[in-house]
């Protein structure tokens, strides 16, 4: 379009309409802004809030005393842990003494896809906790991985990892019990267990094997 | 006025009729199935139907319409027992109610009822139950479960725990979680062989249930209830399917024969792709029709998360019917190779 | 390659942005009396959300990301896909009536299609890459369009049909659509190697 | 603004011009977010803040807006506001915000916020627009409470689930024995559907009976009106 | 000769029921005591009536004239006097009365003077004329005016003339009975139709359960040394229609958008052809028909009737049995009841089927369609009948033209073979009058639009008229005045005589102007963009106004009753 | 902040004056909804939808600022082809359905005043100043806007009847609901 085709008006309400334009932008994105930054603090903290939630749920009360969010190890994409992206772990220290890891891991074969999972292991090597945090299997069928979806609710089947060490316990320890194993579950629905219990199982092993980097101080 | 209007003659035929012989059609598939499971069966039967008829005679009267004239046509009752045969025999009673409820109330009845709903009610009863409640539906019993009819009926009727020993063992069930335990080990060989539910023609098995309905089929397209076309096209969408990935790799597809003499397809393909009013009409129509339902079906029960893609992949094909239908329009008298 | 038709498949089929991720309802529901405007509609929407992803990523990893201003997305997404949408409209009307006749019309009721917004921040939620955007937008927009058509075509039948009072019109239609995000339930599980 | 006046936007806002039931519009939020009461009150106060807010801001500046960028500046207006209360919501009830999704961000698309703006505020005074607005939400607030209640209760036989998120300290109800297998399909899209299919039905039948009670009384005034 | 035959899809089988009405031949009905002759009865125009009550008619006279060229003559069936031109109780299925002229016999049975003619030394078109004054139409059911059929298209060359002796319709026996009795007045009428239309092959279809309807049309044939084909074609409903007889003999299917001229085929019925023959060779209008008569009767036989004939008469020369309850005109497929024992046998009347609760039992209630395809399958057209169903039973008649309902032959197929036992071709006949119904009324829309945009315009036009007149005057006016008191300051004297002529010149032109103005009152406005009915209305409206003129204005009051007395009995005897 | 309100502003520059600039280069004039609503009206102009004519309430309907269930000449047959040309709900028609009909004037009564040609938007009145009036019958669309105006109260509405050729097959009586 050639500019001698252009009749004055038109660039004249190009004028206007972008100078209005310009002027409710300014306004609100300036609002935006404002409130942008006066919650940010606010938003920050809950973020961190929400992790610490879920760390708190696999780490014993009491059982660290150092900020978790502050002393993490970065680890690059691991098969044993399921991963194809760095995650990252938390270290949990108790008077300085490295007492326990927070990392990320993920069963990439549960019954409708991944299942993702945040595993707490202690300084010896035992689990103290694990939880589903990501997941799509079928719910009212193998979604009872999760707490709040699992009808047993004194003892919630993701609670059955607690204290297991790989190193010691028996591999009949790591099996659902229709595989002659030790871990209940649901009629119907081992699918999703036996991903579970294999992931975290990796994941154990794999952090015995790398005791030394991942504990390693900062 | 009278209006009772040309023509004045008409053939003897009635949809009671029509229902009745597809009614007749599956006996040989239930006598088959009762004694690979028990007379428990009849009673899953007797229980949709019960079910069904209340429902349509509720539906019936709440819309002010002639409830003889409609509880007697018989179409309500071939939807029960399409409801009662596509369930795990063994389910407990309400599962089949909530099905048969669902089936006619909403999927039949609120779209202004026979001969007017765009999906298969006895597959809307299917696909509800398997969504809501996944355990349930999945759980079916082997073929030789060690128990009698008052074991059965305990069951159905919720007076004894279901046991773990009846969960999951249609051969298609089976082998798909066995191949997606996922450690490689598994083959289609290594799990067919220990799967003593498949008999291959053999032993009791599945598969005579498939090939009872394949007669029942056969009797009902003889009869000119249902053209060839949507069974033909069913068939042979998962049969190619099924044979091309097997050809390609038979440790982990399992052969054509298989597939189509277990799960649903035999049931489909005679009895659910073939329902006039939900399925497509045109020739060309019910050919893709049953091509594209088959194929679905094959897709869903190998690659997807159901155990059987049937149900959905009639639904799924429901939804297309009207645009199938529309634009497989066979020219008229005298446009012949003309648009 | 199998990556990018997962991409495809799972955004036309498996969650198909209607039926399954529940974005883009009003057109739907508004716009499928009749098979002949569910297509111009599918088109238009279909033209939209492709250049609304694409813009999108421009404006997300070009003008805000540098700068750390995420927060803006919303705001900067919707006002220019709005802007685009109207200009889009109007160059058509004065160039091609008869393609403002088939698109067109369509176009102003884009801007509220919740879809054109959710898809790019589906997007970013995804961390999708330029060319995995565009195809998961186009894949949102062509399953968009797939189910709309198809929904007007059972509409058009059941329009028909003996429906109780009370269900005329849009309740039966909703149910309808129930039903068949009930039947796509079918592919779910479909995606799971992506 | 004259009582009358405010009895008229309330009564269309809740009822009359219900956006769910009525307008069907907003439907993405109404079914998206339903899967349980909380929710979908939630949003809908969301939407509720936006739509006041939004009503009254453009009531007030729509002399200023030249006819061709309305549009765009009433998006502008909206996102603005939309972003503020995703901020806060994000700040305030993160739980809750993480549940929600995009769908706090959709505010902006949600048909309704700115077919209210478009059809009303932009014809009418500030206050009346405010209160459109708001009433528009209310309206908005049941449909999404009563469906996403009927949701819940169906699928898992509870109440106010997730009600812990805003506040911490309650519990949700269990309205139905623990051993209620729960018709999962409520609480998935086809459930949704079909629920607010059968509001619909239900809106439907109240209007006629009402209509018919009406036209059962109707003769009266119809006499006196064929007397001249 | 061996003939190949082609199929037509679909057709159904229906029990026949020809024997019982073709064991005696063809009786002549006696004269009955009124006749009730209906001036419409054939496709087209509505004929014009000649004769008024009183006048006394001699057999075989014209009483109604063809109206326009798709119209058809109708005659006096016998002689005796006209006592009424008025509205009679039609054999239609509506039961609606129509325009009738109803002759008391007067048993003299007495001709008017009748010409033999040979066809074969006049001009093709004069034959066309006097086929259509002699009443010559269709007598296979669609009474179309013969003649209109009778000329070859301009571009496609004739290749078949199709004679249809099919009678595909169960019960009926009236072709059969007319060929076995009076073969070779049929051939030789086929002869006028060929030489009309100069085919390359005359193809003459008779169903094979007519055996002896196919051994007398082969031996008159043969007799007359003419090379038609009498084929026997596979007996199947509805194998007598014209496009499937014309689809099984030639293979040629026109479809509903062509005439079949324009694929070389024309088709006629032999009925037709044997009434062709005695118009121009006897100069015998058409005043009879044969009808079967059959049913639950004691005495099913076929008839020779006087068209005019009530059906009582007819029906009481087969003895009903006392359970008859009704009366079905035309086949049990494609027939309708007749509304009443007074109505008339008309051209079109081919059979009379007295009907029993236990011979067509009611019908079972209708259930909705279950999409079964049987009726597509059994559609001779091979439409898709429940589409057009659904489409019609939802008034969505838009949909019902997308599939094809106007290529329905309303056979009848499809309901005969509905297990829901619907009456498909109610529906579609619903159809299809509700559309031809809108489409007349969306005409007049139109019409009344352009009308309404034209008086806008009209006032628009007159409204600046006159408001540029105001204008102008009071232009003038206010020059006046401006000119006024100068010319009184200066020149008063000497102007005001031309200003006063200019006045007095502007007061009469302004007179004229206003009887200008009146006398195009007086003439009726609108007139234009009317039809010559329209105008010719407007001209009988006008006359009735001439008394009314102007002058006679003050009389106007005294005078009025007594016009509208006068005007009320013209009104009247109309 | 500061870079959040310049990168927006930035964007509403450009965008703002795209659309100036767009809105007057690409105007067009009318509307050609208008003409496919006025296509399905039914060209009585009569008045009853509360629009002088048929023409303005087709312009009202596609500003979208009339509902479309307001003509009572289209019937309910009218409103469902609007409802299927814009795409909105069938609504009941807000007044009763009138079979069609059409004027007749009392030739003996009409003293000729010509009020009624006046009121005729269709033409359908003929007659002079001081003459009889009389209608044709086939133009006449049964509007009933020239009933006020009569003076002496000559002109009246006559349903049009049924006859042979007008004549329609009826809609099968759905038996269904009758057997109950
Ligand atoms: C719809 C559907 C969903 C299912 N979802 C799961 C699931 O999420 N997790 C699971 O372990 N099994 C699931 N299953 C069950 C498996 O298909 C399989 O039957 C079962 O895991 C194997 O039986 P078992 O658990 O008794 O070994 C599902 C089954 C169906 C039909
Ligand atoms: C206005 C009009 C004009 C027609 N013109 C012709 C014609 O020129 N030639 C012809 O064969 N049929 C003509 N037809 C006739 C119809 O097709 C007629 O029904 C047909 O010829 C008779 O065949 P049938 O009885 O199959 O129904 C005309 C029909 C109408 C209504
Ligand atoms: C379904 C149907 C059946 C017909 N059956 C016959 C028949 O059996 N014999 C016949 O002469 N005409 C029959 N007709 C009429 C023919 O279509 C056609 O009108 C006639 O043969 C033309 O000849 P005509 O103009 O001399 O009547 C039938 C028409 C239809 C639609
Ligand atoms: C051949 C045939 C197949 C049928 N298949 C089904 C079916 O798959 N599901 C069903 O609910 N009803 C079936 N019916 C019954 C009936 O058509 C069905 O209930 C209607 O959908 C109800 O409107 C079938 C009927 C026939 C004649
Ligand atoms: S034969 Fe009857 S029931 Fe079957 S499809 Fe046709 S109309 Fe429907
Ligand atoms: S009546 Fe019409 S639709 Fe029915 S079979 Fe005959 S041609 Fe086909
Ligand atoms: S009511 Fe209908 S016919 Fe009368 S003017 Fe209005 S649109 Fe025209
Ligand atoms: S004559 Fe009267 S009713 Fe008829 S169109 Fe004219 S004004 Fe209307
Ligand atoms: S809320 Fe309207 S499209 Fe999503």
């Amino acid at each position: 379009m050639t500019h001698t085709a252009t009749p004055p008006t038109a660039t004249k309400m190009a004028l206007r309409t972008a100078v209005i334009l310009f002027l409710f932008v300014v306004i609100f994105t300036g609002l935006l802004s404002g409130a942008y930054l006066w919650t940010l603090p606010t938003i920050e903290a809950a973020a961190a809030g929400e992790k610490m939630k879920l760390i708190n749920e696999v780490l014993p009360p009491g059982s660290y005393d150092n900020d978790l969010l502050k002393d993490t190890v970065s680890i690059a994409p691991t098969v044993a842990l399921g991963q194809d992206e760095a995650s990252t772990a938390y270290r949990a220290r108790k008077n300085g003494k490295a007492s326990a890891l927070v990392l990320e891991a993920v069963a990439p074969d549960g019954y409708a896809g991944k299942i993702r999972l945040l595993i707490a292991l202690g300084a010896d090597g035992a689990l103290l906790g694990v939880r589903v945090t990501q997941h799509k299997e079928t719910p009212g069928l193998g979604d009872y991985i999760e707490p709040r979806k699992d009808k047993n609710k004194d003892r919630p089947w993701i609670t059955q990892f607690d204290g297991l060490t790989p190193a010691t316990a028996e591999e009949r320890a790591w099996k659902v019990k229709k595989d002659g194993g030790n871990f209940d579950s649901v009629a119907g629905a081992t699918v999703t267990p036996r991903a579970v219990i294999k992931a975290v199982r990796k994941a154990a092993l794999y952090v015995a094997e790398n005791r030394a980097q991942l504990f390693a101080p900062q | 006025m009278n209006f009772n209007t040309p023509p004045y003659l008409t053939q003897n035929v009635s949809v009671q009729h029509v229902m009745l012989q597809v009614l007749a059609a599956l006996l040989p598939g239930i006598a088959v199935y009762v004694w690979l499971i028990g007379p428990v069966v009849v009673v899953q039967i007797a229980i949709t139907t019960a079910a069904s008829l209340l429902a349509e005679a509720f539906m019936l009267r709440l819309l002010n319409k002639p409830l003889g004239l409609f509880l007697g046509d018989g179409s309500a009752i071939v939807t029960a027992w399409l409801i009662a045969l596509a369930f795990p025999p063994l389910a407990p009673w309400w599962l089949l109610v909530v099905g048969a409820l669902f089936a006619i109330i909403v999927a039949k009845h609120l779209y202004g009822g026979l001969g007017q709903n765009p999906f298969n009610p006895a597959m809307i009863a299917f696909a509800v139950c398997i969504v809501s409640f996944p355990a349930l539906m999945s759980q079916w019993p082997p073929v030789d479960l060690p128990s009698g009819v008052l074991d059965h009926l305990a069951l159905v009727f919720g007076y004894s725990p279901r046991i773990d020993a009846m969960s999951g063992a249609t051969p298609l069930d089976t082998l798909k979680t066995a191949l997606k335990l996922g450690d490689g080990s598994a083959s289609v060989a290594s799990v067919m062989a220990d799967a003593h539910t498949y008999g291959y023609f053999a032993g009791k098995g599945w598969e005579w249930v498939g090939a009872a309905y394949l007669l029942g089929g056969l009797w009902l397209w003889q009869r000119r209830i249902i053209s060839w076309h949507a069974p033909a096209g069913f068939v042979g969408g998962m049969a190619l399917l099924a044979g091309g990935l097997w050809l390609w790799n038979p440790g982990q597809f399992a052969n054509p024969v298989f597939h189509l003499f277990s799960g649903g397809s035999m049931l489909g393909a005679w009895f659910i792709v073939t329902d006039p009013v939900s399925g497509c009409t045109t020739v060309k129509g019910k050919l893709i029709f049953g091509l594209a339902a088959g194929a679905l079906a094959y897709v869903i029960r190998v690659f997807g998360g159901y155990p059987d893609g049937v149900a959905f992949a009639v639904l799924l094909l429901n939804i297309c019917v009207p645009l199938i239908d529309l634009y497989t329009q066979p020219p008229i008298f005298g446009m012949k190779g003309k648009p | 390659m199998t990556h990018y038709l997962f991409i495809i498949v799972g955004a036309v089929l498996v969650n198909n942005v209607v039926l399954v991720k529940i974005l883009g309802l009003c057109p739907f529901m508004g716009v499928s009396k009749k098979v002949e405007t569910a297509f111009g509609m599918g088109a238009a929407t279909t033209f939209v959300l492709t250049v609304a992803t694409g813009a999108s990523y421009v404006i997300d990893h070009y003008l805000l990301m540098p700068f750390g201003l995420e927060y803006l997305r919303t705001l900067s997404f919707i006002v220019t896909i709005a802007a685009i949408v109207q200009l889009t409209e109007m160059v058509i009307q004065k160039s091609s009536p008869v393609l403002h006749q088939v698109l067109g019309i369509y176009l102003p009721l884009i801007t509220t299609n919740c879809a054109v917004l959710g898809v790019p921040l589906l997007n970013i939620a995804y961390k999708y890459n330029f060319v995995e955007s565009l195809l998961f937008g186009a894949g949102s927009a062509v399953g968009f369009s797939l189910v709309l058509v198809l929904f007007a075509g059972i509409r058009e039948r059941v329009e028909g049909a003996d429906v109780p009072v009370h269900f005329r019109g849009v309740a039966i239609a909703m149910v309808t659509a129930g039903l068949m995000s009930l039947a796509f339930m079918g592919f779910t599980g479909l995606d799971k190697y992506q | 603004m004259t009582r009358d006046e405010f009895r008229q936007i309330a009564a269309n806002g809740i009822w009359k011009q219900n956006t769910s039931i009525v307008q069907i519009l907003g439907l993405c939020p109404l079914l998206a977010v339903t899967t349980n009461l909380v929710n979908g009150a939630m949003l809908s106060l969301a939407t509720i803040i936006v739509m006041a807010i939004s009503g009254l801001a453009i009531a007030s500046l729509r002399n200023l807006i030249p006819h061709e960028i309305r549009i765009p500046v009433f998006i502008l207006v909206v996102a603005a506001l939309v972003t503020v209360v995703d901020l806060l919501f994000n700040a305030n009830l993160h739980e809750l915000y993480l549940v929600l999704g995009i769908f706090i961000p959709l505010i902006v698309t949600n048909c309704i916020v700115l077919a209210r703006v478009e059809a009303y505020a932009n014809k009418n005074p500030p206050l009346h627009s405010m209160f459109d607005g708001i009433f528009m939400g209310v309206g908005m607030l049941w449909t999404l409470s009563l469906l996403g209640g009927l949701r819940e209760l169906i699928g898992g036989g509870t109440l106010f689930s997730g009600i812990d998120m805003v506040f911490p300290g309650l519990h949700p109800l269990q309205l139905f024995p623990s051993d209620y297998p729960g018709l999962l399909l409520a609480m998935l899209p086809p459930g949704a559907f079909i629920l607010l299919g059968c509001l619909i039905a239900w809106k439907n039948w109240i209007e006629s009976r009402a209509a018919a009670r009406q036209h059962r009384r109707a003769p009266e005034p119809m006499a006196a009106g064929g007397l001249h | 000769m061996l003939q190949q035959l082609f199929k037509f899809k679909g057709g159904v089988k229906p029990d026949t029921n020809k024997t019982p009405s073709v064991q005696l031949p063809i009786g002549i009905a006696p004269l009955p005591a009124l006749l009730i002759v209906p001036l419409h009865q054939s496709i087209g125009g509505m004929p014009n009536p000649l004769v008024e009550a009183g006048q006394r008619v001699l057999k075989g006279q014209r009483i109604g004239g063809p109206d326009k060229w798709v119209s058809s003559a109708v005659h006096a069936p016998t002689s005796g006097t006209v006592l009424a031109v008025e509205e009679r109780i039609a054999a239609h299925p509506s039961g609606l009365p129509t325009l009738s002229v109803v002759i008391e016999p007067d048993g003299r049975d007495e001709w008017i003077e009748r010409t033999p003619l040979d066809h074969t030394a006049l001009e093709p078109e004069r034959v066309r004329e006097i086929l259509r004054d002699s009443g010559v139409v269709g007598l296979g059911g669609a009474v179309f005016p013969s003649h209109a059929k009778l000329a070859p298209a301009k571009s496609v060359p004739m290749e078949d003339l199709v004679i249809n002796g099919a009678e595909c319709e169960p019960y009926m026996t009236c072709d059969d009975m007319l060929m076995r009795e009076r073969p070779e007045e049929i051939v030789r009428g086929i002869g006028i139709f060929r030489d009309l239309l100069q085919p390359q092959r005359v193809l003459i279809g008779i169903e094979d359960n007519k055996p002896e309807a196919v051994a007398a049309m082969q031996a008159a044939v043969h007799r007359l040394g003419e090379s038609y084909a009498v084929v026997a074609v596979p007996t199947r409903y509805p194998a007598g229609g014209a496009k499937q007889l014309i689809r099984v003999l030639t293979g040629k299917e026109v479809p509903a958008s062509k005439r079949s001229p324009e694929m070389g085929v024309q088709c006629f019925n032999v009925a037709t052809a044997y009434t062709a023959w005695r118009a121009i060779a006897h100069g015998e209008p058409v005043l009879s028909r044969i009808v079967t008569l059959t049913g639950n009767v004691e005495q099913p036989r076929n008839w020779e009737v006087l068209l005019g004939t009530p059906l009582k008469d007819l029906v009481a020369l087969g003895q009903p049995r006392p359970d008859t309850n009704r009366y079905l005109m035309g086949g049990p497929m494609m027939g309708f009841e007749m509304p009443s024992l007074e109505a008339p046998i008309v051209k079109a009347s081919n059979c009379i089927i007295a009907g029993s609760p236990a011979l067509f039992p009611p019908a079972p209630p209708e259930m909705p369609c279950i999409r079964c395809g049987a009726c597509a399958e059994a559609c001779p057209h091979e439409l898709q009948p429940f589409e057009m169903y659904w489409f019609s039973r939802a008034k969505n008649f838009g949909k019902t033209q997308e599939y094809n309902i106007f290529d329905c032959i309303e056979c009848g197929c499809c309901s005969y073979v509905c297990p829901s036992r619907i009456p498909l071709v109610q529906y579609f006949r619903f159809a299809k009058s509700e559309i031809w119904s809108r489409e007349r009324d969306k005409n007049m829309a139109d019409a009344a639009k352009a009308r309404f945009e034209l008086r806008n315009e009209r006032d628009e036009r007159e409204k600046a008229e006159k408001a540029a007149r105001l204008a102008k005057a009071a232009a003038a006016k206010a020059a006046e005045k401006k000119a006024a008191p100068e010319a009184g300051k200066e020149t008063a004297a000497a102007d005001s005589p031309v200003d006063a002529e200019a006045a007095k010149k502007a007061a009469i032109a302004a007179a004229m102007e206003r009887a200008r103005v009146q006398r195009e009152g007086a003439q009726p406005k609108n007139t234009d963009g009317l039809t010559v009915a329209q105008r010719k209305e407007i001209a009988e409206i006008e006359a009735r106004r001439v008394p009314l003129q102007p002058e006679q204005q003050t009389a106007f009051d005294a005078e009025n009753a007594e016009n509208a007395e006068a005007q009320s009995s013209r009104r009247e005897k109309q | 902040m500061l870079s959040a309100i310049l990168i927006m502003a930035l964007g509403a520059v450009v965008l703002g004056a795209a659309l100036g600039y767009a809105s007057i280069k690409f105007k067009v004039e009318g509307n050609p909804l208008v003409e496919k609503v006025e296509a399905i009206l039914p060209q009585t102009q009569c008045g009853q939808c509360g629009y002088p004519g048929c023409k303005p309430y087709a312009e009202a309907i596609a500003e979208g600022e009339a509902e479309i269930n307001l003509c009572p000449p289209g019937g309910q047959e009218g409103v469902r082809k609007l409802a299927d040309l814009l795409g909105r709900e069938v609504k009941p028609l807000n007044a009763e359905e009138k079979p069609k009909q059409i004027a007749i004037i009392d030739e003996q009564t009409c003293i000729g005043c010509t009020l009624c040609i006046q009121a005729c938007p269709v033409d359908a009145i003929v007659g002079a100043a001081k003459q009889m009036h009389t209608i044709v019958e086939a133009l006449c669309t049964g509007c009933e806007l020239c009933i006020k105006p009569c003076p002496v109260e000559c002109i009246r509405m006559e349903v049009i009847e049924e006859n042979i050729d007008n004549w329609k097959w009826k809609y099968p009586v759905v038996e269904i609901k009758r057997v109950a």
